[in-house]
């Protein structure tokens, strides 16, 4: 009933390779965008900036990035709270030792950074393979964070390692540090959100994406029709680690303000991260800001309705609050295995025949 | 998209419940939950059990009720934003994040807003200097005062002279855990002993390496700066190699109930404090009888007297004293958050004060000022006496090295300053 | 019979193996085999299961090493080369149990063949308006006509591993053809076919052979087909070779029956 | 000998006992990999869940206290009765074994034949739900585990190599755990008696064979759910242990599932699928770990356990990319 279909046919491949061929969908995602852009800020408290919007943001880039990595290359990665710690602190060093320099292409040369170091912990990838691989990228966290807390100039030789995030603007809007609006900081994480997923998007259907699925699926396959295996999965490490070094970026010079890297990019992180892939979906663009949906917005919902709606005592709420989010997995993973993702996807067949059966 | 759209429009709703008229609101950040729970919660058991308290004797503080909404941080800083984000629209007056990790994230959230953080005995020491940082307190004491005390301990043990003494610093491998290193480094100058650092990672059940340097290296005295499992940990496996007990020193947060072991395993282990221990006060008779007997107590009572829930007692009682400080000062009764400040700015603690509260020789008497928002640093020692299985003050509370820590203090301040372009208040 | 003769005289050698020796740890897989395959020529390589057929081809396109022997691919000798360089020399190939890539559309499968044809870097790619999606819609253009000419437009965007068995053999020869190889190893692509399924690949076979000129190297076990199609036939067994000529020829040679019909050694 | 050899020796003593501890957390990521190709996340969480209900039952404690006294604002804790050891333990196995049994009904009944990486996530939502369901049902105080267990330093051992270095040096004695030592032997008695179980018994060998395909396994008549159940039952014993063990050194609280982390590089070296693996990974992890401390740590900053253990697992991975002992990956085209 939704989808006008029938009728809509292509005549050229390019139209025929867009992202919505269906035009109810190019209709939604241009809604969709209309209510990122203008719409939610305008209701934006600083409740719902700093603790929903932002948050969901920086992780869904996060998770964008890790999805290339595991869901479309299929080289599995623990090292992700790492990389961002290096995306993090690369930061912080270029806002304090260039202050001209603008935040953009302070972003974007943390996220570079960061590619060339995950390409770097990318390099044993050829010889290991399947959970072993996770061994390497571990090394690389639990390695990452022991170097940037123990050279002190890494933290221009502060006391305690902690890094704070000074004041910054973009074409004179302030976007760092306190006196940030929370529209400014938001709509600064939306464009970099939804310029990644485009870059993303883009990425996984050409000629680069096709070449890490096929690695990811029978990678012998793949180097005998010409794929060089090193150069995929070093791409896939860095594009990935590019991506995870601009969310460090974001979360800690926009969402955060000031991260500790023992503290806010510990092991959890990466597990974290982890999680948002497999229940968004291996594999899909819409599945990591579906993952990262479910792993930031459901605790501080249930945290919401518990305690602010029911009065329930603060640490009963947060043990049941883990007892919800594990019950969902696990009843989402028995309804649909292949994540929310796959889920919405079949949603979506059932509509467009509905209310046929076939 | 759509289920965030839904959700961001759920908890616009009830993020922003109507602000309860006229209440004097003292959030509470507490930890109940995750690695640090078993520190966390007796510390806020005892912040809202004193609220409760001046509601049901006195009627809130000058009239005016006071409401403790309490939210879960886990000790996490992600979740200690949003835990500040949610309660600041309910008319806050000071937040005590009890999180150095969170302290660091707020202190310029805070000062943007116009809230008051108070952190006594945690957070960023540089705040200690009033004129860079105009809204964060950290009175009485702060972790280089701790560690010059302790310096000062035991130079008094062993007569005054601990030239090429063996000193071992312990830490916990975090921001935490790495504050005092710059203050012992620069005693370490000064009194002529060589520094030892042992860092121990998250969450540091497993200290074998650790303690086998220590029994190798023996060194005269052990500072422990530990939170969590850690502390457990370390003196079980320090009672394991026969370390001597009365040559380790803990700060505040190592010397808890939780910390020490069964028996007489640790008989004679000292540690920091800035307020006192047990609960022989006149406030503890009123606690039991307005707080205890009508079932009101946060927890379920177990701890009242408690090293940590006296923490949470006595910054408790420093908020409430710098609200009634605020309402003279304003001369009204409903402050906001900027008036608290000038309060807490403007708070005199005299033996007077605290035999008012109930409290006398509960914690050192100072007073704050424009630059100086750190006190005068005084702490006390404490020890642990395993066969009346409690904590007993063996020291007074006394100002540590100022004149060491001083510069220290404000180089760091200016290195912040410098940093946000933040221009300095003349005081 | 002189018609592939003719073709035979005309065209040079494409490729040409001389006394290769493979083997496993202490397992012999091929010893001193030599034989080469004419430009355009449909060349078959048969024998009994574990004579060393799907070892041959492995070491043709590279993904083993023999220890002994030389190889010499259009003219030049070929030193150790990885398999992802052999496939830009243009030579590609089909596998015996179907390696195509299941998180992937037909469509994306045969896609994937086109790589070593594509070339705009990364950037261009994330760009994707301009050059990259115009490499992409050119190289489109020429893999619908490999799906037309295999005739599997229906199942253009369906996931591979729905598909029967010989749909799928039908989209591995559709990737294989997209790479446009001088050279085309074909690994039992009949092996499971019934005979209807079985006339239409070799109708495939054939058309690709006349009008692309690709040179085909083919291992069969249905000899009615072999004898058909192959212009000329290499009988292996136990990893030597036992026989070598037209077909006609190598039907007759003693040998090749007893190893056939089974006589013990 | 001069001191310093003898230090070496400590540190390698200290760092074989240590990487045992390490294996016995391994050992039930190995069990349950070996039988059903899930990496168990929630085995660190199960751990901690037997050790609470240990003391839990041990000391008579009321589960579910905090949860009744917020709905009936009651204010009960204790039964009052204290359970001996012996049959506490025995309990809190029954109650892993009933754990065993729901986990197989409810949750991988439903995932016979999925991919690895989706059986992973199901012991992500697993570890979440366990995680709150502990806290909630024995409370998140820190517990003292007494089991009769002994603690401290031998001092046999002490006295005894006291007089063994150079004269005019300073050394005092040889230092090993007693806790440690106990946990050495526990964890030897476990592993022979695992090993001969998966190699000799037919349950193993149906164990084995499930492992490898689960379809196949069906097919030739093997029963899926009792198996799965068996293993998981013995590995959540595995757990118990574990458990009992890392819980007499810190106390029953929370950090106990972070264990697991410690386990991880000793899976990746020892192999995922082979328990004498675990355990020879686990020496291999110890005693590099200790001794890199002890030897490099103190020039670079100390505490480098954490990225040693990773770094040390990684130079033996890549000569053999799946680990000591795990199966050769065959690659056929």
């Amino acid at each position: 009933m939704f989808y006008r279909e029938s009728g809509d046919f292509k005549k050229t491949y390019k139209l025929d390779s867009q992202t919505f061929p269906i035009k109810f969908d190019r209709w939604r995602y241009y809604f969709v965008m209309l209510v990122a852009f203008i719409v939610v800020p305008m209701f934006l408290t600083d409740y719902s900036a700093n603790a929903v919007m932002i948050p969901f943001l920086v992780w869904a880039i996060a998770a964008l990035g890790l999805n290339i990595l595991v869901g479309y290359c299929g080289q599995l990665s623990l090292g992700t709270g790492g990389f961002m710690a290096v995306g993090a602190y690369s930061t912080y060093k270029l806002m304090t030792s260039f202050p001209g320099m603008d935040m953009i292409s302070v972003i974007m040369l943390s996220g570079l950074v960061t590619a060339v170091v995950g390409a770097f912990f990318g390099l044993p990838s050829l010889r290991i393979k399947g959970f072993y691989l996770a061994v390497v990228t571990l090394a690389a966290q639990f390695f990452l964070v022991w170097l940037l807390n123990k050279v002190p100039w890494f933290y221009n030789y502060s006391a305690s390692g902690q890094i704070s995030a000074p004041q910054r603007e973009l074409f004179g809007i302030v976007v760092t540090g306190p006196h940030a609006t929370p529209v400014a900081a938001y709509l600064f994480c939306l464009i970099f959100a939804v310029g990644l997923a485009w870059i993303a998007r883009n990425l996984t259907r050409g000629r680069m994406g096709r070449s890490w699925m096929a690695i990811r699926d029978m990678d012998i396959a793949a180097e005998i029709i010409g794929v060089n295996p090193l150069m995929a999965k070093l791409s896939a490490f860095a594009v990935s680690s590019f991506f995870i070094g601009v969310s460090g970026a974001l979360l800690f010079s926009v969402y955060l303000g000031a991260a500790e890297v023992t503290e806010a990019f510990s092991i959890n992180v990466s597990f974290a991260v982890l999680f948002m892939v497999i229940i968004g979906g291996l594999g899909s663009i819409f599945g990591s800001f579906i993952g990262a949906a479910f792993m930031v917005l459901m605790p501080v919902l249930l945290k919401n309705i518990l305690v602010g709606g029911l009065g329930w005592p603060t640490d009963l709420a947060a043990h049941f609050e883990l007892i919800i989010v594990g019950g969902l997995i696990l009843v989402f993973l028995i309804v649909e295995p292949h994540g929310l993702a796959q889920m919405a996807r079949v949603l979506k067949e059932k509509l467009r025949l509905w209310p046929f059966p076939h | 998209m759509k289920f965030t759209k839904l959700a961001t429009v759920a908890l616009t709703t009830i993020a922003v419940s109507v602000p309860v008229a006229a209440d004097l609101v003292f959030p509470s950040l507490s930890y109940r939950t995750g690695p640090y729970a078993a520190g966390g919660t007796p510390v806020a058991d005892g912040y809202a059990d004193y609220f409760t308290l001046l509601n049901e004797r006195d009627g809130g503080i000058q009239g005016i009720k006071t409401s403790v909404p309490e939210c879960e941080t886990g000790y996490n800083t992600a979740k200690g934003v949003e835990c500040y984000e949610s309660t600041k629209g309910l008319g806050a007056l000071v937040y005590q994040p009890l999180s150095t990790g969170i302290t660091y994230q707020l202190i310029p959230k805070a000062a943007a807003d116009d809230i008051p953080l108070l952190t006594t005995g945690y957070g960023r020491t540089s705040a200690a200097n009033g004129s860079v940082f105009s809204h964060a307190f950290n009175f009485p004491a702060n972790y280089w005062a701790g560690a010059s005390r302790i310096i000062n301990r035991i130079k008094h043990e062993n007569g005054g002279d601990i030239a090429d003494r063996n000193i071992a610093l312990l830490y916990h491998n975090s921001g935490y855990g790495k504050e005092p290193i710059p203050t012992l480094k620069a005693l370490a100058e000064k009194e002529g002993y060589n520094l030892t650092l042992i860092p121990v990672d998250h969450p540091g059940q497993e200290q074998k390496s650790q303690w086998l340097q220590i029994r190798r290296e023996r060194p005269d005295n052990i500072i422990i700066y530990g939170w969590g499992v850690m502390n457990q940990v370390a003196l079980k496996e320090a009672a394991n190699i026969r370390y001597p007990m009365d040559q380790m020193i803990g700060i505040w947060w190592s010397g808890t109930e939780n910390d020490v072991l069964e028996g007489m395993a640790s008989d004679g282990y000292k540690a920091a404090t800035y307020h006192a221990v047990g609960n022989d006060f006149p406030v503890f008779d009123d606690i039991n009888e307005y707080v205890v007997k009508r079932g009101l107590t946060a927890g379920d009572g177990s701890n009242v007297g408690t090293p940590l829930y006296n923490r949470g007692l006595y910054a408790a009682a420093l908020a409430a004293e710098a609200a009634r400080t605020a309402q003279k000062m304003h001369k009204t009764a409903n402050i906001n958050s900027g008036m608290m400040r000038d309060g807490l700015e403007n708070l005199v603690i005299t033996e007077e004060v605290m035999t008012r509260l109930g409290m006398a020789g509960f914690g050192p008497s100072f007073s704050v000022s424009c630059e100086n928002h750190g006190g005068p640093g005084s702490v006390g020692i404490q020890q642990w006496d395993a066969s009346a299985r409690e904590w007993k003050m063996i020291d007074g509370f006394e100002a540590p090295d100022m004149d060491v820590i001083l510069p220290l203090i404000n180089a760091d301040a200016e290195a912040y300053a410098a940093e946000n372009n933040i221009a300095p208040r003349d005081c | 019979m002189t018609e592939p003769l003719q073709k035979m005289e005309a065209a040079s050698k494409l490729l040409e193996l001389k006394n290769i020796d493979l083997s496993f740890g202490g397992v012999k897989a091929i010893s001193n085999i030599s034989f080469d395959v004419m430009e355009g020529e449909v060349r078959a390589i048969i024998g009994p299961n574990g004579a060393g057929k799907s070892s041959m081809l492995n070491v043709i396109n590279g993904f083993y090493h023999p220890q002994q022997g030389e190889i010499w691919f259009d003219g030049k000798q070929r030193h150790s080369m990885k398999p992802y360089q052999i496939a830009y020399q243009g030579i590609a190939r089909t596998f015996q149990n179907i390696a195509l890539f299941k998180g992937m559309s037909v469509l994306d499968n045969i896609m994937t063949g086109r790589f070593t044809h594509m070339h705009k870097n990364m950037l261009w790619q994330a760009l994707w308006k301009g050059p990259a999606e115009q490499e992409e819609i050119v190289n489109r253009e020429f893999v619908e006509g490999i799906i037309d000419f295999l005739e599997i437009q229906a199942i253009r965007k369906t996931p591979v591993g729905r598909l029967p068995y010989g749909l799928q053999k039908r989209v591995e020869l559709g990737r294989a053809l997209a790479a446009q190889p001088k050279m085309l190893l074909l690994d039992e692509p009949m092996a499971g076919m019934n005979v209807e399924e079985k006339e239409d690949m070799c109708r495939f076979i054939l058309d690709v052979n006349d009008t692309f000129g690709t040179t085909i190297v083919l291992i069969e076990h249905d000899m009615g087909v072999v004898m058909d199609i192959a212009d000329r036939v290499v009988v292996l067994d136990y990893g030597r070779k036992i026989g070598d000529g037209t077909p006609d020829v190598v039907r007759n040679d003693q040998t090749v029956i007893d190893a056939y019909l089974g006589v013990s050694h | 000998m001069s001191a310093d050899f003898l230090y070496l020796v400590e540190v390698i003593l200290n760092g074989l006992m240590a990487g045992v501890m390490y294996s016995l957390v391994a050992l039930g990521f190995v069990l349950i990999f070996k039988a059903s190709g899930i990496f168990n996340y929630a085995q660190g969480v199960m751990a901690l869940f037997a050790a609470l209900t240990l003391v839990g039952i041990q000391t008579g404690q009321v589960p579910f206290a905090h949860l009744i006294n917020a709905i009936f604002g009651t204010n009960v804790h204790h039964f009052g009765w204290q359970v001996p050891t012996v049959l506490a333990i025995a309990l809190t196995v029954g109650v892993m074994v009933l754990f065993a049994i729901l986990v197989e009904r409810y949750v991988l009944h439903h995932l016979v034949n999925q991919e690895p990486i989706i059986l992973f996530m199901a012991t992500i939502g697993l570890a979440y739900f366990m995680e709150g369901f502990g806290d909630i049902m024995w409370g998140s105080d820190i517990k003292t585990l007494d089991v009769g267990l002994p603690s401290g330093g031998s001092r046999w051992l002490e006295d005894y190599t006291l007089g063994w270095a150079a004269e005019g040096e300073r050394y005092y004695g040889m230092y090993l755990d007693k806790l440690d030592m106990v946990a050495s032997l526990v964890a030897i008695v476990l592993v022979v008696s695992l090993t001969i179980f998966s190699q000799y018994t037919k349950t193993g060998r149906a164990l084995r064979a499930v492992a490898d395909d689960h379809q196949a396994a069906l097919s030739v008549g093997i029963s899926l759910r009792t198996i799965w159940v068996i293993v998981w039952a013995i590995a959540g014993f595995v757990a118990l242990v574990a458990g009992i063990m890392w819980g007499a050194k810190s106390g029953v609280q929370f950090s106990l599932s972070l264990i697991a982390l410690k386990a991880l590089p000793v899976l990746m070296l020892g192999g995922f699928t082979s328990i004498p693996g675990a355990i020879i990974g686990g020496l291999i992890i110890g005693v590099g770990e200790k001794v890199f401390e002890y030897s490099i740590g103190p020039l670079i900053g100390g505490a480098t356990e954490n990225w040693f253990a990773y770094v040390l697992a990684l130079m033996f991975l890549v000569f053999r990319p799946q680990g000591l002992f795990g199966e050769k990956i065959i690659e056929r085209v």
